[in-house]
């Protein structure tokens, strides 16, 4: 099992120098072959309402697909499901406790579509299989860093004790620093956006001493989507290497 | 957060930032039930159609239809409109995601993108 | 804070003498006069489908309606909310590492209804507002029986820290041993339906030693519908006079 | 749990009893969508005006189709049908809960309600 984790925020025109960064990861999939990702992710506006929100939720499709999202994206290819492997994973998130929603049916949105696009771009069909894992970052209260830390652990046990030999891979995906709503619009935190990359892979504890309204206040109103990193960050289990950084 | 020099863990206000909460669900269900609802092109269709009739539909709050009308990004998020939702609508108006940083700060979207600029060329140098 | 807690299970003929023991109920309500009911159910296929399965969801609506459930029953009366209460428990919930789904728009079932309609048979409005809490007994993996345990808690926290003057009562639905599906259908249990009503109220870590799958076995495939007694139990606070047991 | 005399904790088959577990939820996905569309009174009928039509819609396997068309509760369960939806099929065949439990049962109905009867009266007698 390896670990990819990269970002997307390519509409943000100062990220252009972040696309330079992508071949290394490209590189890095060709030799792993991964044939499933563990995505975690957040719903934009797609999949979840608000008369249902969850605070996790897990696929168990035997497909996902996207769908027109209502600004004018293009609609991006449907990955195949692994039912199997998610339900694997499903046992063990409620047997440590995690209260999460199963959805046997879900649309998945750009957030989760595009670092697919950046990392497989000549792809006719997604060479992995998916199981996706939502983490709410739209409603309050949300998780907090800890506990998205705690669910990755528990997803990195499922991982363990699953006996087929499928290269699985551990995606994250969302933006550190960034703000699109109020008078704050635009804020980013260098210093934080750093202090994330620096502790990441070796001390992810350093992420969850904050509250997620202490990400709010350090990394803005949508850099709480470094939520789905921490929450993969523990689903890669203790021992990790930083192969790649951008 | 002990690693990092911004660290300030306290229940005070964010400034600029209203957290979308159990208050501003509430305040806003309608509202973000109507963005919602624009992931269906017919429902883009139908609202560009008939604007006044489509909020008539959801049971817009007059102070959501007033921001709808002025499409005031500040005063649809006062009005409880969440981001993730506000963007559907905000393609309908052809707002971009500059044109929305811009308005709400009250730059003009050339300022606003170089601010952004200017904030990702000082990441870039103190790397 | 008073605890009242029934069952509903009158579609079965055996239950008849159970209606007897409506009365002190009744009685019990009229003299306390609550204001607030939070009740602990599971949906029966009415509100939450397989796309999206909740292990626990908490409604935050203004009102709660029922609605046709497909097998003919009349439609039941609709509650009034209590958003602000609902709020301040998902704050607690979400604070206690619990993964809760909101929902902000719910249906509530029979068997949320009809334990109302017994307990205020005249009512032509509900007199008390309602803060429904609903927990998957549909889906395996279940919520085990301890984490039920520690959700009624972080409940009751919730209701300790709520600084309206409300009179709340807490509210359990659902059978306690029965099985409708498979060769085992009509199954009950006398002996385990009188060990929990032993310990329901003085000793409820007795309940919780069981898996969900061992409840199945004890009490039939829908006798896992005690979770909500198990729930509404944790709810009460450690402090508890059984008052009335039928 | 221990202090029943009951009491057997393990993850042997329980008798008689198939649990709604992954499995049976991701085989039974479209037979359980089919029945939780019966919540509204016009699936209902389109269900009754042509049957083969409706479970078409819903892509129903050949299993679950043989299951509905022979109104066998066990074998709309081995389908992957869960009782809370299938509730709702029942509703339709005008199969009440006595029904169903005979049938899969085996008894008679009238044999079926003696049973819980039976079984209701032990408990009165014990307490
Ligand atoms: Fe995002
Ligand atoms: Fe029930």
């Amino acid at each position: 099992m390896g670990g990819a984790i990269f970002r997307q925020s390519q509409q943000e025109p100062y990220w252009k120098p972040f696309f330079d960064g992508l071949p290394p990861v490209r590189d890095w999939l060709a030799e792993t072959r991964p044939d499933v990702a563990v995505c975690f992710y957040n719903d934009h506006g797609l999949n979840f309402f608000l008369n249902k929100m969850p605070t996790f939720a897990v696929g168990a499709a035997a497909a996902y697909h996207n769908a027109d999202e209502g600004w004018g994206l293009p609609v991006f290819k449907s990955f195949e499901g692994h039912p199997e492997l998610s339900w694997h994973v499903i046992e063990q998130l409620v047997g440590d406790e995690f209260d999460i929603t199963t959805c046997q049916s879900i649309l998945v949105d750009h957030a989760l579509s595009i670092p697919f696009e950046l990392a497989y771009p000549d792809a006719d069909a997604w060479p992995v299989k998916l199981v996706p894992i939502a983490i709410n970052t739209v409603q309050f209260p949300l998780p907090s860093p800890k506990r998205c830390l705690a669910l990755g652990r528990s997803v990195h046990r499922a991982l363990q004790s699953w006996r087929g030999d499928e290269r699985i891979v551990v995606i994250g995906t969302g933006g550190l620093s960034h703000q699109l709503d109020g008078e704050r619009a635009g804020f980013i935190n260098p210093d934080y956006d750093r202090f994330c990359m620096d502790n990441l892979a070796a001390n992810p504890e350093a992420l969850v001493k904050d509250t997620a309204r202490d990400v709010v206040r350090l990394a803005g109103a949508q850099g709480v989507e470094i939520l789905n990193w921490i929450a993969a960050r523990g689903a890669l289990g203790e021992a990790m290497t930083e192969t790649h950084r951008n | 957060m002990s690693g990092n020099p911004n660290s300030c863990s306290s229940e005070s206000p964010i400034p600029g930032t209203s957290l979308f909460d159990g208050r501003a669900a509430a305040k806003g269900y309608q509202l973000n039930a109507m963005c919602f609802s624009f992931n269906d092109a017919r429902n883009r269709q139908a609202f560009l159609d008939d604007e006044t009739g489509y909020c008539d539909r959801f049971a817009l709050t007059a102070e959501q239809r007033a921001a709808v009308e002025s499409r005031n990004v500040l005063g649809l998020i006062a009005a409880g409109g969440n981001i993730y939702y506000l963007a559907k609508l905000a393609g309908i108006f052809g707002l971009n995601v500059q044109d929305i940083g811009a308005q709400q700060t009250g730059m003009s979207v050339e300022a606003f993108k170089q601010m952004l600029l200017d904030q990702a060329c000082s990441k870039q140098q103190e790397n």
